[in-house]
């Protein structure tokens, strides 16, 4: 946090400096002007510059991205990315971060990052109709991560339960990285028609522009703008630096936009995210290459003498701009009345190019809205290099027996880990049927939710995947990873992978290593893209996640989505039934550098301990074996299916078996050493449930396509038996699963 | 002892209850409503005889877990049914 | 049969309730805004689930007290039927129409999971076509089910076979396990569990199904 | 004229929350706690100048709206900010 300026509207150095910026940008401001800012000019300059809306170090970096294909219609740039599913049908979805809120109050935080992230999504037209949430938090025995832990849940629940859309996926981790700066990121998956897709364009001049939503209070100005002597004397104490969120009004608001909608009189919608009404009007008018003009009196507000400035600026939920067609504006009026929302015309789109701003009579505010974009800072910051990792050998001091441990306390200490441990306790709070379209979700413990399109036989699959572990280790290799993740999990339900959303959650930028990580993790994700024809479509930075100079581990997170065409052809974890076989797809080397196993196991989770090579992707295997999984699927040939990843072969068997209630045998047939085939993390590889007939035929044809496959084991029975390593009662060994979780909750 | 806390969400702070309630009674006919806000009481009994150390401790209570002091105010009342209630509020 | 569904401001299982009225009865129900004052000619009338006005105050308190619910009450005491899930339970027992009230569940968390029923009457307008069975597994979906009723209007729900539904792992504290109940003539339901949700083997189950039939065949 | 009403469930009727609250605050060393009741405030900001008037609307309001009388208890203060606040309550 920033430390509050001093009490001045005079734009002096040092308020400048207050509003981060350097006297660089200043210069260009003021030669862009050709005079000085004003306080409300300068409250602009400074939020449109900030890294969150200018993506001022990321920027030339996401460029490298893949971000076409043959299925988007929108890809990075509008509010969310948008994909063809077919039959007139689009799915429009992203992920954004909000863990600094989260952090600080971390029920309001999560809320409103949940309401965020929906507006983004329905603001282009989409019905939302699914939720995920990807959560990072610190060392369980840190003091603060259980209140955080219950704070965010109950908060993501509260907002997402309330407006009715099922939170159907998501992914926990803990590491003490994260003590400090909790990472929350909501995804959203939303619903439209192809060809009533809403952008936010404001083309043409004359135009109404309309505010909507809820009223405009003085939440979430921050500290840097705490610069104008204009508040009156208690508007600092009204200046609370959290936003609540309100679930009710975010629902009207849905229902509102989407009658309206209907209508044909909106002709471009931004909803107010950060930097509310500076980022919606200026980004509005300049896609649509066009001015505004504001009245601010006419801004629905919350509170008594607001200033410019505070309207500006502020972060109040809820609230949605547009620019309606002339002649349609009693439409709106009358739609959003019956929805009990505020609505209010406020300004017009101009032939001037510039932001003009009125405000009691006065103009407070001129600026040309092209340089606010064209100039906007793009840095180049510098860089590490990678450091050489070495790859951890295996050795008869890796073995369980030689380290005075046996495979049975092994299996339990995996299963009873953090994150491996089941989230019951988090997802019960998760309302995942309502709609009527939930195929699978958490419950399932698999690999992708999936969600049917309603009312047809079709269904998209959805997943958020990252191993903070592996990137950490090899940023480049851990991007590629997290994206060839997604891909599995989509593959494992039959379904097409399409595209991708990403959260990229980083440390300090300003530090050469951090920046590093940056940089390789998304060329890894590019790689991987590239490579899989897997593109991304839409994604958030969030950057400086870091406390007294420690970064968090680095977070790449990325949201896949999948199409399953035929609801008749598709697959689950669920489905394995007692006389079932075991296969193995994908090659095994036993790799286990950077595994869950080393971790907890070989003690690699020391902050002292060596760094060693994650296991790499092999992207040219890694598109033939979901090719070929996803045939399989199609061709009803598999009766469950699930990939390999942490804590390998071992817990992928073990999670299938607490899915479907039946154990299973694992037969150890291969040279490697047996703690090395059982919880190696060797990448792309499948776990697949398949019945006798089924069996050669899926082996042979795997030979004919050079995908390595062999019979690992049987299902059936009540015990997890891996032949000559453990043998656990499946009851007893599900319930640790299951406990580990409320356990700690409780205590 | 008895401490009685009101929790009440700060100045400035968006209360959709109190939002929602305002409008719904002013829908039902109650035209003379122009705002509300909602906020919480905890009444708590305290096995002790010291009404000062009491206060101390319910401040404690009051940061640590029964307020959320980023958003929420509050006001303690110790009632010692002995003595009267000793005023002298904290926020 | 012709069914309506009433929608309130952030109703969310309307559609849920809708999509069920029409597979079971192959008849699509009306939509009923909450700001109508009389209820269309309908045979019977769903209450759906979800967070009307956000379910700030208490919930249900606030939808219970919109227009139509006059007009649903004045029906409902002439023996037109109504069910509400959920939400609608909240708002019937806001209403008056069902005794009791429903309180925050007792581990202060929102649940949502399949939960097993045991059906308690089965001679109810609501839960006839469940012949042989008595036992159904039902998602849940609610942060205040736990259902509080005095000794009284407990004894009174008991002894004249007005609770319908008990849960069989009580999830919220519930008095007596009571996950549904009637009122004294039997037209009205109130219930916890989504039986909208249990009607697709793919997403939800089926046993929520006969729950329809039962009515469908009771106003026949 | 402003009202505050305080809703507090009846007694007997279980208070999850404040048991819940009771038992957190013992877990957190805060031993004299012996027992805990959660309630709430809702305070209205009417426009008019009838102290007597506006007691009788929002004894209404309660009774239609505010309070659930199957399971709670409310009060009512009205404080008129021109004169003191006038007592007398009512449940
Ligand atoms: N925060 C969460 N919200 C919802 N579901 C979660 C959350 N965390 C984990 N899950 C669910 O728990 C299951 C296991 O998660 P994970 O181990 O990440 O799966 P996988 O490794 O197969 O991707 C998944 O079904 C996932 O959706
Ligand atoms: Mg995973």
């Amino acid at each position: 946090m920033k430390k509050m300026p001093k009490k001045t509207s005079k734009v002096t150095p040092e308020v400048v400096k207050e509003h981060g910026l350097s006297e660089q940008e200043y210069e260009i401001i003021c030669d862009r002007l050709g005079r000085k800012p004003n306080i409300t000019e300068l409250g602009i300059f400074s939020v449109m510059w900030s890294e969150h809306c200018s993506y001022k170090s990321s920027r030339r970096h996401l460029k490298k991205m893949l971000t076409t294909g043959k299925r988007v219609i929108q890809g990075p740039g509008e509010n969310a990315g948008v994909i063809d599913i077919d039959d007139g049908d689009a799915i429009i979805f992203k992920m954004e971060s909000h863990n600094h809120p989260s952090y600080i109050e971390p029920y309001q935080g999560a809320a409103t990052g949940v309401g965020g992230i929906m507006r983004d999504v329905f603001t282009m037209g989409a019905r939302p109709i699914a939720n995920l949430n990807a959560l990072r938090f610190g060392d369980p025995s840190h003091p603060k991560t259980k209140t955080l832990l219950a704070g965010v849940v109950h908060g993501i629940g509260g907002y997402g339960n309330c407006v009715g859309v099922p939170t159907v996926g998501g992914e926990t981790n803990f590491h003490r990285g994260y003590n400090d700066n909790i990472l929350v990121n909501a995804m959203c998956v939303g619903l439209a028609k192809a060809d009533k897709v809403f952008y936010s364009a404001a083309k043409g001049v004359g135009n109404p522009i309309f505010y909507v939503g809820s009223n405009t209070g003085r939440d979430g100005i921050h500290g840097a703008t705490m610069a104008s002597a204009e508040f009156d004397d208690d508007s600092e104490e009204k200046r609370p630096t959290v936003q609540v969120g309100d679930p009710f009004t975010e629902k009207l608001l849905i229902e509102a936009c989407m009658e309206l909608m209907a209508t044909d009189a909106i002709i471009a919608i931004q909803d107010m995210g950060a930097a509310g009404l500076t980022s919606s009007s200026i980004e509005m008018a300049d896609k649509g290459g066009v001015g505004v003009k504001l009245l601010l009196d006419k801004v629905p507000q919350r509170e008594t003498g607001m200033t410019p400035y505070e309207m500006m600026l502020s972060e109040s939920q809820e609230r949605m701009l547009m620019v309606l067609k002339p002649g349609k504006e009693q439409i709106a009026i009358d739609i959003f009345n019956k929805w009990d929302l505020d609505v209010a015309e406020i300004g017009i789109t101009t032939d001037t190019g510039h932001l003009v701003l009125h405000h009691k009579g006065k103009t407070v505010c001129d600026i040309p809205i092209a340089p606010l974009g064209d100039d906007a800072p793009n840095l180049d910051r510098p860089y590490s290099a990678p450091k050489n990792l070495d790859i951890l050998e295996n050795g008869s001091m890796h073995d369980p027996l030689t380290r005075g441990t046996d495979y049975n306390t092994v299996v339990t200490t995996l299963i009873t880990s953090p994150d491996i441990a089941s989230k019951r306790w988090i997802w019960e709070q998760y309302d995942r049927s309502v709609m009527g379209d939930t195929i699978d979700n958490s419950s399932s413990g698999g690999d992708a939710a999936i969600v049917r399109i309603h009312g047809t036989n079709k269904a998209v699959a959805i997943t958020t995947d990252c191993t903070p572990r592996y990137v950490a280790a090899d940023a480049f290799e851990g991007g590629k990873q997290a994206v060839a993740e997604t891909w599995r999990n989509l593959s494992c339900t039959g379904a097409e992978p399409i595209a991708i959303t990403d959260c990229l959650n980083f440390g300090n930028p300003e530090r050469k290593d951090v920046m590093g990580q940056f940089v390789r993790a998304i060329e890894g994700i590019n790689a991987a893209c590239r490579a899989l024809k897997y593109p991304v479509v839409s994604g958030n930075v969030s950057l400086y996640n870091e406390t007294n100079g420690q970064a968090i581990p680095p977070t790449p997170c990325i949201g896949g989505v999948g199409l399953i065409k035929d609801l008749n052809r598709f697959s689950t974890i669920k489905g394995a039934r007692a006389g079932d076989h075991l296969v193995l797809l994908g090659k095994t080397d036993g790799w286990l550098g950077s595994s869950l196993y080393a971790h907890l196991v070989l003690g690699h989770d020391r902050v002292d301990a060596p760094v060693y090579a994650p296991p790499p992707v092999d992207l040219t295997a890694e598109k033939a074996g979901g090719e070929y999984v996803r045939r399989l699927v199609r061709d009803r040939r598999v009766q469950a299916a699930h990939d390999l990843s942490d804590g390998g072969l071992a817990l992928a068997a073990i999670e299938m078996a607490f899915a479907s209630g039946f154990g299973f045998t694992l037969k150890h047939a291969c040279d490697l050493p047996l703690y090395a085939w059982l919880f190696g993390e060797d990448q792309g590889r499948y776990l697949l449930a398949v019945d006798d007939n089924s069996l050669n035929p899926i082996i042979s044809t795997a030979r004919t396509l050079n995908i390595p496959a062999q019979k690992v084991g049987v299902i059936g029975g009540d015990r997890l038996v891996a032949t000559g390593a453990f043998d656990l009662s499946l009851q007893d060994t599900h319930m640790q699963y299951e406990n580990w979780l409320p356990a700690y909750m409780d205590a | 002892m008895k401490a009685i806390i009101h929790i009440g969400l700060k100045p400035g702070v968006l209360d959709p209850q109190g939002r929602t309630i305002a409008r719904s009674l002013s829908h039902m006919g109650f035209g003379s409503v122009t705002n509300a806000r909602q906020g919480k009481t905890i009444e708590l009994e305290l096995d002790t005889q010291d009404a000062g150390q009491a206060r101390i401790d319910v401040e404690k209570m009051c940061k640590q877990l029964l307020a959320n002091v980023v958003i929420e105010d509050y006001q303690i009342e110790i009632i010692d049914e002995k003595a009267e209630e000793i005023p002298e509020n904290t926020t | 049969m012709q069914s309506a569904v009433i929608v309130f401001p952030a109703s969310n299982c309307d559609r849920d309730a809708a999509t069920a009225l029409a597979k079971i009865t192959g008849r699509k129900p009306l939509m009923v805004w909450h700001q109508e004052t009389s209820l269309p000619p309908v045979d019977f009338v769903v209450i759906p689930g979800g967070f009307s006005y956000g379910d700030y105050l208490r919930s249900g308190a606030i939808a219970a007290r919109s227009p139509i619910l006059k007009d649903i009450i004045k029906k409902a005491e002439t023996g037109l039927p109504v069910a509400g899930f959920c939400n609608g339970f909240q708002i019937l027992t806001e209403a008056g129409l069902l005794p009791g009230a429903l309180m925050r569940n007792k581990g202060l968390r929102f649940i949502c999971r399949p939960q097993r029923l045991k059906i308690v009457n089965k001679d109810t307008m609501f839960t006839r076509a469940y012949k042989d069975t008595n036992e159904i597994t039902i998602p849940i979906a609610h942060f205040d089910g736990n259902y509080f009723a005095d000794r009284e209007t407990l004894n009174k729900l008991r002894s004249s076979g007005r609770i319908v539904f008990k849960y069989l792992d009580n999830p919220n504290g519930s008095v007596n396990d009571i996950a549904g109940i009637c009122n004294k003539a039997g037209n009205v339901l109130g219930m916890m569990p989504h039986p909208e949700r249990a009607v697709d083997p793919l997403t939800g189950g089926t046993d929520g199904i006969c729950l329809f039939k039962s009515v469908l065949e009771a106003i026949r």
